[in-house]
């Protein structure tokens, strides 16, 4: 087994890259939309024979084992080449948390689906009336017999039509004294009576979203992950890395590039007024990725990120929200068309860039949220 | 003493008038009428139309020796902010605007305009064409002999008009014809829109046409009637912007989080107070811009204007649906909330006719132009 | 007497323009500082003998007894010309609250005093500590024989230098339950021992601002105008017009002009991203005197202003800061340097305007403060 | 481990300089000391320069075979963001990018150089001039047999300095001169700016100097050094947005209004946050441009990096610095807070070597004339 950890950066990135780019189709990269597995299925078997589909975890596992610094350069390859993540809620979430609390059962028999993909999982975090504070869930779980019985609604839960089992986290304790206590995590199957799944149409006219409805829904209690009511200081442990991940500049640095050539190929250009605006947007984009690479050496010298990361993600959302408006404008009497507009041989989408960026600031802690949390936690004012 | 007492009887005018047609969009269903009629594919209610007609709304700006109500572009403005508070579908600004606009100033007795104003029909104006590389470019569109031959873009209300009124070259200079929608050797592209309605790009080969007018008067016409539809749709920007702010304040008021209303936390509140003065400025301007307008009879002081106006309206829109967005936070990005459809159409309307920074250059250099000639 | 109110507002307005334009001396146009009352005695006495001093007043006392249309056109005019306020501390603020509230020894000694400038007043509200909480203040009044007693400290007290008399809010009452009741509104003469007056030095190195200490000052019990303990009621009720007043676009208005001929004589609009820069600062003047006109025209009809009349002052303060930042980029590489600068031959002294700009988003209530007020008053926003 | 054991042997360099300078400075008074000289006059200590010449810092980025300690401009960066903390008077900034920056280059073995280095000496560079509307314009002042007519403008550092650097024209090109600050004929006509420092304009009828260089090099160098003393400069504004932003922090934390904290209040927080980002983002993108230029030597890619920091630089210390003074309320309105001396040195540095929207178009046209290069 490779000791990926061994090589210097640059071999591993060159490495990395030359396997993208001599495998990785086509007609898949840089996708507009996420996918359902069978259209990416046909990838997803390359990346599982070469045993790239966890990069995070541990080789034990099945996965690549890589370092925080390998890690970064491997997402970075992943985006620069427009890789799709895949259905990757299993690999990202699921996985992890399972290595880091299951039984050595739970282990035995997850992991692997995960990896194969026999399982594709979506996330029951979200509930409606929770939003931000996402505490305040109210999906219950009781026990019955062998099993936990499910009441309740979930929301955002992306993919939940194309998914076979979900992770959620569920009020198992409804009398615990704080909100953030009393809460599981827990696994259930997807396929049976008790779970509705209902697209959500968002404003663009996607359905990537799904409301998922439970009614004295089963799932066998070996599914419980970690202690009872033990659940959200595990989910929380897990986020720590996707904080960076996050306010990667890979979403703005695309868009940029989307926004250039379309620019270039519209004449904008030629409007210095325009022109300013570009710089800025280009400018905002290359310094935050400066003060990326900083969060990023820290992780790469083995220390922990503070909650100051979370600066990371406010800058480029709003960032990647300006840069799509521009492309808006750069459109002129076709800002307000939908579909692909053509520009010499390039073709781009500038509303449905402008509709990917809007729920960037909202989802993952709003960035009002973010806001409040760098208040109290990283400059230390009261209240 | 009562606050109307002291209305001129100009404003009470424009007060009645806006409250006849807010009345007959509610009667109608409001915003859920708009909803119904973009699912079902992004056309209008030609009922609506003539309902519109009856209380007088495409001949408001007409003359009243045309036979319109001669109330002016103020009149149009109010009208226009209500239709931008419900988003009706019906082609109002561009009626009264466009194509109103067109032949009232270059063929005041063609009985288009009685059919027009009447609610009867409605005609689609085509003059930009599309360049190359995708952007607006000269017109190259010809006429002779009786037939149009090239192509038109970004035609609003292309789908359902009964004909197109398109500016087109002849041999010696411009000219005004009349394209029967059924015409032989039309084709009509059909581009949708993000709020469902569409644009149409035309092409023509050897289509039948009906000269309407010609000479240098069809240019002067053409940018008067784009003054006074860029005007109109700044005030139905308006009242878009008036509508989301009103729903978000709503929402705001309603929805808790961390157990108390979202409306309770400064940060928000701060926000809504921004985008209510926002609001309020952009009514004041654009009010003021097009009662300008209505006394003002140099076209390049009305284009200055209604340049004015649109800047003004699309910058206040753009910044109110999309803060509407994030203060509704994720139900705000789904469809089943209205404020989504307001986003959208502040989309389509910033985009059409010029949105904010091409209004500023354009305000800019009318500015300029007029201190150089004084 | 005349009868202004009976004038049509043209007529009026060309009246009032006429004696400015023919009165007014040229060398004080448009000044960039407050004067001391030397500086324009001359222009006070042409005033006075005019009966113009007071334009809001009743004739019976003196005043122009203007109502609120011809009183905006007044002011309109006033600024138009850059006819200087003069120290009208006496007329805008002492005189009304005498009127209102003084007893008839009190209108019959005070008034005349003030339009003649023997009497020259300052305002004694804010106190360090209280910032944006006028109503948290700590100066001292107590009853002493036929005195008053007055202990503590006043602070941005404008031009307190140069005045003969003080008007204030001071503490009566220290037990009162609420911190807005035991405050009484008090006058006092300037010239003794226990007041000591201390210029303040701005960043911009202006002296205009004082602090003012009181260490067993006194002033006789019959300088107490109104009710004991009733002082915070009555100083808020005579805020309304000045609310409008505030919002006035003409700062915005002037500092405007200055930039124009600044950057049309520094070539500035040859530079296209500048020149949609202007348009926006021009647009956002131009929208708000809309604005402002409407409000104007509530109050024409004889119309209480509400409380959304704050969002003017929040506008134009704002826009008036953007319009100073402008020229400092207008300068270039002299956007650093005290004093005025030369462009053909006007002179535009831009750091000056910019240091002007930067208070007003504080004084008056801090544009955050007005921000807290409508969101409660107008929008109806809970907490 | 420590976080040290991870730094590269690059970075422990730069982190022990800077901790030196800093102590070098605290002990001096920091920014109390630069208040008073302010108040004195606006000159600088002489004595605090050589200090500052013993700590190595004038030589930072001169070559070591050429008297420096050749650590490059990343290494002046880290000094100019400790002068700019403080807002030291001391011509560090134009030092170590415009006068060593145009010798190092230019006439290496002068003996001027090591007295600079040395904090011996100082030199004004005078390369700029004033146009009749008052805007920078062409170079039109004359160098002829040894002696200098006309004048020039923007002389960063002209009182107090030995002599001036000035860049003239003579018959066959550029040329780069020395004039004594006593020469003859000389007069300098002193233009105090926010901070207390000032501007020197320069008029020369026949004064004296000596020729350092000739050519088409002059003007090469001239363009390296104006961007070295560029990208300086976004690094010391680096220093003042990062001690505004800390003192207003502090401020908010222990003002009281309403009987809490201010910063308690959530629209405060919230404004505290994003200049702290801005600030972060801002030493962030300012020293990755410097480590560039660095190891970087087309004069091409350099200047567009100046041009990046110096862009960012301004953008965020002007809004780091105006935003401190409202949140400090009507006390930073005040000469006596320390917020008001930021202010006014972001303001001179901001005007010095162009502002944020100069360096953009700048960047911009750099970057299009390296991809049309490509």
């Amino acid at each position: 087994m490779t000791d990926w950890n061994a090589m210097t950066d640059a071999e591993f990135r060159k490495e990395v890259r030359q396997f993208f780019e001599a495998e990785y189709p086509e007609e898949l990269r840089h996708l507009p939309h996420r996918p359902k597995f069978a259209e990416i299925e046909h990838w997803h078997r390359k990346l599982h024979a070469k045993g790239w589909v966890a990069p995070a975890w541990p080789a034990e596992f099945g996965g690549m084992g890589l370092n925080a610094a390998k890690l970064l350069i491997f997402y970075e390859e992943q985006q620069r080449w427009g890789v799709n993540r895949g259905r990757d809620m299993g690999v990202q979430m699921v996985g992890p948390l399972i290595i880091k609390f299951g039984t050595q059962e739970q282990k035995d028999y997850w992991l692997p689906r995960i990896l194969s993909c026999e399982d594709i999982w979506c996330q029951g975090y979200s509930e409606p009336g929770a939003g931000s504070d996402l505490a305040n869930l109210r999906t219950r779980a009781e026990i019955d017999g062998d099993d936990f019985v499910i009441n309740g609604q979930k929301i955002w839960t992306t993919m939940a039509h194309d998914a076979t089992h979900i992770f959620m986290l569920v009020r198992t304790d409804p009398d615990a004294p704080k909100k953030q206590q009393g809460i599981s995590f827990l696994l259930a199957p997807m396929d049976q009576p008790g779970i509705e799944v209902r697209t959500i149409t968002t404003l663009s006219g996607e359905t990537e979203f799904c409301e998922v409805f439970f009614d004295n829904a089963r799932t066998p209690r070996e599914n419980l992950v970690g202690e009872l009511n033990k659940g959200w200081t595990m989910a929380k442990a897990l986020l720590s890395f996707e904080r960076i991940f996050i306010g990667s500049p890979s979403l703005a640095q695309n868009a940029l590039g989307q926004l250039e050539s379309f620019a270039r190929g519209r004449g904008a250009f030629d409007d210095p007024v325009f022109r300013d605006r570009f710089a800025q947007a280009a400018l905002d984009v290359e310094d935050h990725a400066a003060l990326y690479a900083r969060f990023a050496d820290q992780l790469k010298r083995g220390e922990t990120l503070g909650a100051d990361v979370s600066m990371l993600k406010i800058w480029v959302t709003e960032c990647f929200q300006r840069i799509t408006e521009l492309m808006i404008e750069a459109a002129g009497p076709d800002g307000g068309s939908i579909g692909p507009l053509q520009v010499g041989n390039v073709s781009v989408d500038v509303l449905s860039s402008f509709y990917k960026a809007r729920p960037t600031t909202i989802y993952g802690g709003s960035n009002e949220i973010q806001r409040n949390i760098l208040s109290k936690a990283v400059l230390g004012l009261p209240g | 003493m009562t606050q109307t007492e002291f209305l001129s009887s100009e404003q009470e005018d424009l007060r009645l008038l806006r409250e006849s047609v807010r009345t007959l969009f509610e009667r109608a269903g409001g915003s859920d009428r708009a909803r119904q009629l973009r699912d079902a594919g992004g056309g209008f209610d030609p009922e609506m139309v003539r309902e519109l007609a009856e209380a007088g709304v495409f001949g408001v700006a007409v003359p009243e020796d045309q036979g319109g109500l001669g109330m002016g572009l103020a009149a149009g403005g109010v009208i226009a902010e209500e239709v931008g508070r419900v988003f009706a579908p019906e082609p109002v600004v561009s009626t009264i605007g466009l194509s109103l606009g067109l032949l009232r100033r270059l063929c005041p007795d063609h009985p288009k305009m009685a059919q027009l104003i009447g609610g009867e029909i409605s005609l689609a104006v085509a003059w930009q064409e599309r360049g190359p590389d995708g952007a607006p470019a000269d017109a190259t569109c010809r006429y002779a002999d009786g037939k149009l031959t090239g192509g038109k873009a970004w035609v609003v209300g292309a789908i359902g008009s009964h004909g197109f009124l398109v500016v087109a070259e002849q041999d010696d200079g411009p000219v005004l014809v009349l394209a029967e929608a059924d015409a032989q050797g039309l084709v009509i592209d059909k581009r949708t829109q993000a709020d469902g309605s569409s644009l149409g790009e035309l092409s023509f080969s050897g289509t039948p046409a009906a000269e309407l007018a010609s000479s240098g008067a069809v240019l002067t016409a053409l940018a008067e009637a784009v003054a006074d539809a860029t005007a109109l749709a700044a005030a139905e920007l308006v009242g878009v912007s008036e509508r989301a702010f009103e729903i978000t304040l709503d929402y705001i008021k309603t929805r808790e989080q961390f157990d108390k209303p979202i409306g309770s936390f400064q940060v928000i509140q701060h926000r809504a107070v921004d985008l209510n003065v926002m609001c309020e400025v952009a009514q004041a301007g654009v009010r003021e811009a097009l009662a300008q307008m209505d006394s003002e009879t140099d076209p390049k002081v009305r284009a200055r204007l209604a340049s004015r106006a649109k800047a003004r309206a699309v910058t206040a829109a753009k910044k109110i649906t999309r803060d509407a967005i994030q203060l509704h936070g994720a139900v705000g990005y789904t469809d089943e909330f209205d404020i989504g459809l307001y986003l959208n159409r502040a989309l389509v309307l910033s985009a059409w006719l010029g949105d904010d920074a091409y209004h500023r250059r354009i305000w800019f250099e009318a500015r300029e132009a007029e201190g150089a000639a004084q």
